[in-house]
């Protein structure tokens, strides 16, 4: 079966982008399909390379980052989300004027097109949220 | 095919499983992860409502049980425990996915 | 892509300003008006203070995006299922909401109402006919 | 000097409110604020809590009001509505001030 | 510095793991014991739920910091107040909880229960005589 | 009167930042005091330098930069809930390996102490939260 999969949380604060992390690994490990992983709201703060958790936890960042090359997720930062929160990639510096970007390469910024398009081209949307 | 509700906070702290109660029809099913285990808990102020929903099939996530200390035995008989890969199924198995974030 | 049509519902449960989750909820389903999708959305619980109407945040220094909700039917968004039990549990009533209209191109452009008061009862059966339900 | 507690979480969407009241001592004051503003509004299922809270002066912060399209007329008898210049006041004024987030 | 000692109040009202909170906040206890203040920590609401004991983290993969509750006393922060009425609303006794101790210096290292299972209305009392509340 | 200000939440999110920001300014310009500014949990999220919100919205970061400059602020950023989140200044770019930062110069990062003894120093602790 095919899953979107929707994370509305940044990383820490919240539990959503770990369960959801676990139901995508299990569902991968289980055979089924993950067209994307849309991250919208503070979710979009799980895609910044710059994250340093202490040793003995988990790096939520890294994590899905493993998981995408993996498997070759889709793993898509809502553009908008993005702006208001800091989360920039090479083009998104260079539009605003930013001297830095931190987004980890195994993720890209796109539009909220993208949220759309995965609830259509998959069976069922998951929202993992506060 | 029938819906799956989910709910991930504690019916102490938000109103989000009641408002899910209050929506979902029979035949149904809501699973209770992250701080919505709380709602899957014995002897509680709360436990009544679980209780009291007719025709709703409930599970609940064991890994979030287990995280907070709660054990199988405190668990409200009928409500059955649930890995991540019940949970994956769970999700297949009914038509859509309602989320009571 | 010739995909089928799918019955998209927003459900809309958090009161405005306090949270974001009201106005980004709402630029998807502007964004996702250009899907050619079957779109409703739902307020209900903290919701329905979404679509209160005279809303004025010059004082917070927060952006008013309530007037956006008068774009939709523009946007062939025109189906706003608010539930009656949460407007009462709230002191509210219809005439306290935003008057929110849409033009029926079948109809000579006729003016009608988008929202619609429904009990918890219609809304649950509304929610059970969708294709997919996105929560924010 | 009394204190002063402060919520900012709808009355419907978390326990907050009630837990403030609950735990508020007579003599003290209570600034509802963000979505706390709610629990200040006349006619809802929640109007109770806030009347029969004892010996407790509410307050609740206008520019939050304004901006939710709720008018003054819609604010519970008795309840003071303020600027943020009184809730810096109301600050200063008691003894200490407790956040229920 | 020649400040007086002021009565420090910790409120914990949000359970572990749904949200960073109660973690982020015992971080706070811990720093904050160097600062030779006079320290309490409340547990009401769902903050009973922190200090439950067998948490077990290791399906969820997040880090079990449930055993540095147990370190509160070897840092001198003593004193953990439990209400009666948020334990039983949740089914809870003591029982249920850590069993968490401190040695007092002054009667021969004599081992102490740092939990104090108070009254809702003991709390009350208990949180007006403090001069600084912290939340999370 | 000299108030500290506790900030658990990120821009845009939550209302939290905004009531705290309208909250402080309005006590500055009453005259008194504001002894420090802690940014803790996801309000750490506060102090990049790389957010760009919509033209008709205000600029939470700046804004608070703006205010810190105006009364020389102390704006502190927590060290460990920064490292969890990816908020980094030269310092942590060094310590951590990191090839980018993102703090706005107007605030620095700091330890949790700096929290305590602003609750120490000042007489009136705010708490702004979720």
């Amino acid at each position: 079966m095919k899953f979107a999969i929707q994370i509305n949380e940044g990383p820490y604060q919240h539990q959503a982008s770990d369960s959801a992390y676990l139901f995508t690994k299990t569902a991968l490990e289980k055979g089924h399909e993950i067209f994307r992983v849309f991250f919208y709201h503070d979710g979009v703060n799980n895609g910044t390379r710059l994250t340093t958790p202490p040793q003995d936890d988990r790096h939520v960042v890294n994590r899905w980052a493993e998981l995408g090359e993996k498997y070759d997720l889709d793993l898509v930062v809502c553009v908008a989300a993005a702006q208001r929160r800091g989360i920039v990639d090479d083009g998104e510096a260079e539009r605003n004027g930013k001297d830095a970007t931190n987004i980890h390469p195994r993720f890209r910024i796109s539009g909220l097109g993208q949220l759309v398009e995965a609830a259509i081209q998959s069976e069922r949307l998951m929202v993992f949220g506060d | 095919m029938s819906e799956l509700h989910t709910v991930n906070k504690s019916p102490f702290e938000k109103s989000s499983f009641a408002s899910c109660l209050e929506h979902v029809l029979e035949g149904s099913a809501v699973l209770l992860y992250e701080d919505g285990i709380y709602a899957a808990t014995k002897g509680t102020a709360v436990e009544g409502k679980l209780k009291s929903a007719q025709g709703v099939k409930f599970y609940v996530l064991g890994p979030d049980l287990k995280a907070r200390g709660l054990g199988e035995d405190r668990v409200i008989d009928g409500v059955e425990i649930v890995d991540y890969e019940a949970f994956v199924d769970l999700a297949a198995e009914h038509s859509k996915v309602v989320a009571w974030v | 892509m010739s995909e089928a049509i799918k019955k998209f519902l927003y459900l809309n449960r958090r009161a405005p300003y306090g949270t974001i989750y009201a106005w980004e909820s709402l630029e998807v389903v502007l964004i996702g008006a250009a899907f050619d999708q079957d779109v409703s959305l739902a307020f209900l619980d903290d919701g329905v203070y979404q679509i209160v109407k005279g809303q004025d945040t010059a004082a917070i220094e927060m952006k008013n995006f309530s007037p956006t909700y008068a774009a939709l039917g523009d946007y062939d968004v025109t189906k706003l299922y608010v539930e009656k039990e949460s407007l009462e549990e709230r002191g509210l009533t219809i005439d306290d909401l935003m008057d929110l209209k849409w033009e029926d191109e079948d109809e000579d452009w006729a003016e009608k109402d988008s929202i619609k008061v429904v009990s918890r009862f219609e809304l649950a059966r509304i929610m059970e006919g969708q294709d997919v339900v996105f929560s924010f």
